[in-house]
């Protein structure tokens, strides 16, 4: 497919598969890059690109085959599922062995691909959340960007008052969920034991969540009639949403006339104490059922390796894995959550409790059930999935 | 469903195959002695009524086309009933961003593969139940009448699993042509439509061509597949629509997106795939996803409504 | 006269009658092995098949561990599946629920379109073509269509913005009070022509005579459709209310796309069926998911039952 | 019971005329048989009378009243279908008491006049089952009870015997003429079948295209048809029609009618015509024969006695009483 | 051509027997008819000789050969069927060359013999079309031909004509005959119209319940039926039956059987039984009447004369000279 350079030795190469998705034709360039790169640096290795969609399902029906690709993406959200069904390869041996460090990846997003104690795969990128307000609007209503939750309800009674478009937040748990991080509550403990999601914090940050929504201060992008809060950002029906970094080369590219701009996160209140966002990343990961393991990682070191994540990085523009690796600019703000940043991640079996969340929030938003009901039916879903 | 359940529904099928008309049984109304007072008045009100329904009926698949020759921002603006700037960006895109030509190509080969398929083993199999004698013809052909009772959703688990990674074949056809088609090689109602549709064929053509010294193949290549013509163009039809329209399976097998659909695309899209709310680039997905199905509607509409009819255990 | 022998004979094509008995069966047997090898590996051997998978822990590599009955165990306590009390927003109930509203919805709309298209009027075919037209769509396509009308900027908006005077944004699929009943909605609208087909088909199979037997019998028109239409449709009733039947309890494509898979808002939208997806393909547990299958297979067959026995043997000889 | 008049009755299909000023008086109490060829609109005036078709022109008279307008159930008479039209799902009882419940008559009545009609057609035992229960001479007296149950001014029957088989058809033929003796309701009765016409009818009605050709007694039609059509119609075999000057030599512009069973083998006395002919093939009735003969290239049906023993190729002579020759002018078709 | 022998066949479907111990000689160039009530087993018979089913028991021989075994195609005989059985998507043409393609017979060769077909049954003009476009009659014809081209040793027909108008009926019934007597190849021709069987065979063979009544020429049967079926199944109207004690008192036991056109009007000279009874229902036929009488609670059908005026109610003496009174058994029904 996209072999790129065509190599005279490639009578003795191997070749080896490599799963992804692309969310853009911009990744999709630059994941071809990056396989190109790969392949100058190692001609006797060539690699199969597969581009995938749907992802998970497409991977599980070649993880169920016994035939997965050699190496490929998993999402930290999904990364518990996989892992504890035994299908992806541990790292630490061949990572030993070939005196690859972890130490320059941030340590939370190694976290997230952690499996009693072993590591089942390498973060190739990530992004936090952040909050994206178009200037005119802020201007024209005559606020500056919100710090705290207190600031943004202030924030949005003013562009309510100016006529301006009003703010965008999804009834759903990746965004929620940051806002509980921002009071102090969270949804499993650090074991991932047990559910921590029925706590008063937990309320108090989910209430206030919804109650911008029911007030009239935000809206849902349902509401808005649109996709996502990015797509009321870029046709200027939402004057502030809390997205990631994807936002960025969405913009730019779909609607390069909107002014806008990226601030931190904000908290509960003021202060560090009151910060939280939610990371979402995705690793390289090896298959347990890979019959080229020694190739595959030959390219997952080159993937995480300081050249690998550089080439990604210029072309898709996110946020490297690795510390020592530069970010693209004018991303700083991003970079600047990571200590506040918890991983988009829970336990095994847990899609079925994500979804339960999402209904049960949804129920609460619109009114059907208190906040308190949706939290103990969410409490109860998780310990379910957690066997309890 | 047995035999003789599914039976009332096959003379319909026939007569409007054959192209004879349909049978009366319209309630006497018009033109009869004592109905003519406010006849007239009630006839209008019919009109006006059955009209309104029509509109009703119709009117999204003009919005659904309307809409795909709109610019974006004309297509957010509700009441625009024709396009105000006639534009082919909605079809542009659709073949662009989604890469609806490459679904539209995927629709195509699997709906036509299986029809293929499904006249040459229905015919075949319908042919050999009807008439030919063989010993336990009437348990096997109940056999496969009994398969009418099992839903779909009950094989999703085992036929995925048969099909992904079953111990002793390996078949590994998720996301595959051969996957999908495999297991759409015949529908049980085709069957049993050509089989009762060669029941209905006189004993006699065989036996002239019998006394005519025409072998087994002979009577079948050259007497009763002829013969068979409407039941033919029924199932051509029937499967189709059945695999255009289908959407469990596609969603089911086709775990990758280059064996996508039109039907997985435009779901895709249509819940957020997309990325984005882009209504002319959906509905001129939409527009090709509907009109190969309705043109055929529109030109063999007694075949179509005859076999639908007839295998209506399908629904 | 030696005309036996005598005579030119064309060569006979078989020996005799037994051995062309013989090879009618034979190539019976090779007409029918593909479609019965087809039937039975993809049809009869998957229900043995998901009943032994039903009793396993069964994961995305195979096999984990036999368990018993316990799938069936937690399926029974599985309050996303179904509650006692019945409550909205579980599988078994969402798909009762759009059951109970929808086949008699579909009945009656059928009917009454059956009947005005069977009057006595001219552009009567154009009528049945039209009012069929929908059901002959895809369903990823209807509901593309529904989702662009109905969303909160959508034509259905604006319609009821124009008649109250101020702008309207429900939006209809994205609320769980209105999703499952705009899938109604969409549903009633879409296989209407179907069920319209099948009445047409019994309306027609009633001789013209026995109305004017009843005209001469001086009977009112209201009488006639009670006494006469409506009792001899019964074949007609019984399939159209199976067919719909079976069809409300396979709800699945619509509840999908409107919801991502997912089921929402709020639950409203997770049909049994979309659950039984969501457990295999999204959570990769193959034997509960085998388990529901099971489970939703004894369901439909038992309703298919029931209303066999309920409307009775739906024969009327004429 | 009542007299019955077309008046002058058109009926017009879109493009055809299916009755085409019809002009008929049926007595009060009367047997009025309306025959001829398929499609020649004998059930398009019966249908009229009854109220199932509109009238295009003219006038239809029951009683003293002008019907044209008043619908079916008004109307006051009883329709024996071809297919009989039973109620599929009602049991006899409901199908004879249908039409009376729709008239309000009080339950008693309804159920007096059923059992009464069930009495008289012996359907008592079976007014329980339904219509799909009964052999086809069961369900066609089921339909004749529904119509004299309603004790109609006139019953009106489309053929209504020809789904039964040979024999049963000749033992209700019988039936429905004792029946109506009996009832002596004024009937009209449409077959197509000109052997059913002669034996039943006191009178008889011939149509063709919606004509009326000759309307009279049987023997009437059978010994002065008025026109050729008649001639050949009525009678079994067909009367021979053979150009006049083949008989005789003279006599161009005529076409001669005779009869086969007054064709006689040899020579005969008094005022007849004499002919020669070939046999060409011989048909034997048990009690008569049917010979077909060749006499100047003309096909001519002789039925003669048993006796006379003739075969195939002989050459014989015949000859035709003068008095039983019918001529009709062979352009407009009428008697001269 | 060549004769056709059924040697006790007998032909078993599951439980019944369709045709039992059924032996039958047809002489070359023969024209047999098989009559009898329907599901009586003549098709079954014809089709076990045409080799579209299977015999039971016994042997079928045509010519020298026993054909149990052959299979239908080689045994050279030619079948018309019902429905005609036309190949409704080939031309006339075709269809007549089907056959003697499928034999492999030269192109000139089927041309030939097609047009020739196509001459004897003025198919001519008809060969490009196909056969909705054909008229019954036509049909009809391009099923003769199929037959005929095939120049078989036998003719096989079942039902040939129960597809045509009672017009066509007739003229098509001496066309075939005649076609007959030119080819003069045997030929078996089944029908359920005993009328049909008297004027069209040589020598009818009556069947019931899958068991040979009686077999002769037509006049054979008319006159000395040889058992009760025959004599009530032969004849039209059919044989007068009562008990035999009823018309002179004496013959208990015995079943008297005599022809209605028998019955004579009033007293008669010579050895005859007098009868008086009351007409009931008088039948107009043009040349003759039957007239329903009632003797002794006893129905009876007389055929009179046209000249005797008779009227319902009427009592009246008739006669029936006793040489025309067949007398059976009432057990057995054999003549005795
Ligand atoms: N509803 C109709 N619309 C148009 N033409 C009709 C209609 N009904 C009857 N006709 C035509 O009117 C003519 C007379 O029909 P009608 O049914 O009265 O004939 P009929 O004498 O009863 O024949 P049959 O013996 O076959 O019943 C026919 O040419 C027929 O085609
Ligand atoms: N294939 C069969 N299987 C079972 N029984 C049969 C079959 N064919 C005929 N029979 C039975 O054999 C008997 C004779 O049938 P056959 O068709 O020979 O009658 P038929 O004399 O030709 O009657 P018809 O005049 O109605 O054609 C009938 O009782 C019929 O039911
Ligand atoms: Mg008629
Ligand atoms: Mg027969």
């Amino acid at each position: 497919m996209t072999g790129g350079a065509a190599h005279p030795t490639a009578a003795k190469a191997t070749t080896i598969t490599l799963a992804h998705w692309s969310s853009s034709p911009v990744e999709l360039k630059g994941i071809r890059a990056t396989i190109n790169a790969f392949e100058k640096a190692n001609p006797s290795i060539k690699v199969n690109e597969i581009n995938l969609d749907p992802y998970p399902e497409g991977m599980l029906a070649r993880f169920a085959a016994r035939k997965p690709p050699d190496i490929f993406y998993v999402d930290s959200n999904v990364f518990p599922d996989w892992v504890s069904q035994g299908v992806l390869e541990p790292l630490d041996a061949r990572m030993a062995a070939a005196h690859m460090s972890k130490k320059p990846f941030y340590p939370r997003l190694l976290d997230a691909f952690r499996y009693k104690g072993k590591l089942y795969g390498l973060p190739k990128d990530w992004s936090p959340l952040a909050m994206e307000a178009n200037t005119k609007a802020l201007a024209a209503a005559g606020v500056a960007a919100p710090k705290t939750w207190a600031g943004l309800t202030a924030a949005a009674k003013k562009l309510k008052a100016a006529g301006q478009p009003p703010v965008c937040l999804g009834v759903d748990l990746a965004r929620i969920l940051a806002f509980m991080y921002q009071n102090g509550g969270g949804f499993l403990n650090a074991t991932k034991t047990k559910a921590i999601v029925n706590t008063s914090k937990n309320t108090a940050a989910v209430s206030t969540y919804i109650n911008w929504i029911q007030s009239g201060l935000a809206r849902t992008p349902a509401q808005l009639g649109m996709g996502w809060c990015g797509e009321a950002l870029g046709k200027e029906k939402a004057s502030i949403i809390f997205e990631g970094n994807w936002v960025t080369s969405y913009m730019h590219d779909t609607f390069p006339g909107v002014s806008w701009k990226t601030y931190p996160l904000i908290g509960a209140k003021a202060g560090n104490k009151y910060r939280g966002n939610l990371g979402f990343t995705a690793s390289y990961s090896i298959a347990k059922d890979s019959k080229n393991k020694a190739a595959a990682f030959k390219m997952l070191q080159f993937l995480d390796g300081p050249v690998g994540q550089k080439v990604w990085i210029s072309n898709v523009g996110y946020l490297p894995a690795r510390s020592d690796v530069k970010p693209p600019a004018g991303r700083a703000v991003y970079l600047k959550e990571a200590p506040f940043t918890h991983p988009w991640q829970f336990a095994p079996g847990f899609s079925k409790v994500t979804d339960t969340a999402n209904n049960e929030l949804q129920a609460a938003f619109e009114g059907k059930e208190t906040v308190d009901v949706a939290l103990r039916n969410i409490q109860a879903a998780a310990n379910a999935a957690l066997g309890h | 469903m047995d035999d003789r359940e599914a039976a009332p529904h096959i003379a319909p099928t026939e007569r409007l195959a054959r192209g004879e008309p349909p049978a009366v049984g319209t309630p006497i109304a018009a033109g009869v002695p004592g109905r003519g007072k406010g006849h007239l008045v009630g006839q209008l009100l019919l009109y006006g009524l059955l009209l309104a329904i029509a509109v009703f009926y119709l009117w999204p698949f003009y919005w659904t086309i309307s809409t795909s020759l709109k610019t974006l921002p004309d297509s957010v603006k509700s009441l625009q009933l024709v396009p105000h700037h006639l534009t082919l960006k909605g079809y542009r895109e659709a073949f662009t961003t989604g890469p609806f030509g490459r679904y539209f190509l995927n629709s195509a080969i699997f709906a036509i593969t299986v029809t293929i398929s499904n006249l040459f083993l229905c015919a075949l199999g319908g042919y050999a139940f009807a008439r030919l004698r063989f010993p336990l013809r009437e348990p096997l052909f109940m056999l496969v009448l009994a398969t009418l009772m099992i839903p779909d959703q009950m094989r999703l688990v085992p036929v995925f699993k048969l099909l992904a990674d079953f111990p002793y074949t390996h078949w590994n056809m998720i996301a595959t042509y051969q996957g999908y088609i495999l297991i759409h090689l015949l529908y049980a109602t085709n069957l049993f439509l050509m089989r009762q549709y060669f029941l209905t064929i006189p004993k006699d053509y065989e036996e002239a061509a019998k006394l005519d010294n025409a072998g087994f193949f002979k009577t079948y290549w050259r007497v009763m597949l002829p013969l068979a013509g409407p039941a033919l163009a029924a199932i051509t039809i029937l499967s189709f629509q059945g695999t255009w329209n289908d959407f469990y399976w596609q969603l089911i097998l086709l775990q990758d997106n280059s064996k996508f659909t039109l039907n997985i695309g435009i779901a895709q899209f249509a819940s957020g795939g997309g990325f984005n709310t882009n209504w002319p680039a959906l509905m001129a997905a939409t527009t090709i996803a509907i009109a190969p199905v309705g043109l055929i509607y529109i030109f063999f509409q007694r075949y179509f409504i005859a076999g639908v009819t007839t295998a209506g255990v399908k629904g | 006269m030696a005309v036996a022998t005598g005579r030119r004979r064309a060569p006979g094509r078989f020996q005799s009658v037994g051995s062309a008995k013989l090879r009618e069966a034979l190539v019976g047997y090779a007409f029918v092995i593909v479609p019965l090898a087809f039937f039975m590996l993809f049809f009869i051997f998957p229900i043995g098949y998901a009943m032994y998978i039903s009793f396993f822990d069964w994961g995305i590599l195979g096999k984990i561990g036999y368990v018993g009955t316990k799938n069936y165990r937690d399926l029974w306590h599985d309050h996303l599946f179904w509650t006692w009390p019945p409550r909205r927003g579980t599988a078994i109930w969402n798909t009762f629920y759009y059951t109970a509203i929808v086949v008699p919805a579909q009945m009656a709309l059928g009917l009454a379109l059956a009947l005005a298209v069977n009057a006595r009027i001219r552009g009567k075919s154009f009528f049945r073509a039209a009012f069929y037209f929908p059901s002959l769509t895809s369903s990823a396509a209807v509901t593309a269509i529904a989702l662009f009308i109905l969303n909160s900027g959508g034509l259905l908006n604006a319609l009821l913005g124009k008649i109250e005077g101020h702008p309207v944004q429900t939006p209809w699929f994205a609320q769980s009070s209105t999703a499952l009943e705009s899938i109604m909605g969409l549903n009633i609208w879409t296989t209407s022509g179907t069920m319209m087909l099948f009445y047409l088909a019994t309306l027609q199979s009633i001789p013209t005579d026995v109305y004017e037997a009843a005209a001469i019998d001086g009977t009112s028109r209201w009488r006639t459709f009670w006494k006469i239409t409506f009792p001899l449709l019964k074949p007609g009733h019984f399939f159209v209310a199976v067919l719909s039947f079976i069809g409300c309890l396979k709800l699945f494509d619509q509840a999908f796309i409107i919801s991502g898979g997912k089921g929402g808002p709020a639950y409203s939208t997770v049909t049994a069926v979309l659950y039984l997806y969501q457990t295999a393909i999204f959570d990769s547990h193959w034997g509960y998911a085998a388990a529901i299958g099971m489970v939703l297979f004894v369901i439909i067959f038992f309703f298919t039952l029931v209303q066999r026995l309920l409307f009775g043997r739906a024969e009327i000889g004429y | 019971m009542a007299r019955v008049l077309f008046d002058h009755v058109t009926k017009r299909f879109d493009g055809t005329e299916a009755v085409k000023d019809f002009t008929v008086e049926v007595e009060d109490g009367e047997f009025l048989v309306l025959v001829g060829p398929s499609g020649c609109g004998k059930s398009t005036a019966l249908r009229m009378l009854a109220g199932l078709e509109e009238v295009t022109d003219g006038r239809i008279i029951i009683g003293e009243r002008v019907v044209n307008n008043v619908p079916a159930g008004a109307r006051d008479v009883a329709m024996v279908f071809q297919s009989y039209a039973l109620y599929p799902h009602m049991t006899v009882y409901d199908n004879l008491a249908f039409g009376l419940r729709n008239q309000h008559i009080p339950r008693k009545e309804v159920d007096r006049r059923v059992r009464e009609a069930g009495e008289i057609l012996d359907l008592a035992p079976l007014l329980k089952r339904k219509p799909k229960q009964l052999s086809g001479g069961q369900r066609q007296r089921v339909a004749l009870g529904r119509a004299i149950v309603r004790e109609p001014v006139a019953f009106l029957m489309d053929e209504p015997l020809s789904n039964l088989d040979a024999q049963l058809r000749v033992a209700t033929r019988a039936e429905i003429l004792k029946l109506q003796q009996r009832l002596d309701t004024t009937t009209i009765y449409v077959t197509h079948d000109q052997v059913e016409a002669m034996t039943m009818g006191d009178r008889i009605v011939v149509m063709n295209h919606g004509v009326l050709q000759q309307a009279g007694a049987p023997e009437e039609l059978y010994t002065k048809p008025t026109n050729l059509f008649v001639a050949g119609f009525i009678g079994s075999p067909a009367m021979n029609l053979v150009p006049a000057e083949k008989l005789n030599g003279a006599g161009a512009g005529r076409i001669a009618g005779f009869r086969p069973e007054h064709v006689e083998l040899g020579q005969r006395g008094g005022d007849a015509v004499q002919l020669t002919g070939r046999v060409e093939v011989r048909e034997y009735l048990g009690d008569e024969q049917l010979v077909h003969l060749n006499v100047k290239d003309t096909p001519i049906l002789a039925k003669l006695p048993i006796e006379e023993r003739v075969s195939p190729g002989d050459e014989i002579s015949l000859s035709i009483a003068r008095d039983k020759i019918h001529l009709f002018d062979a352009e407009t078709g009428e008697r001269v």
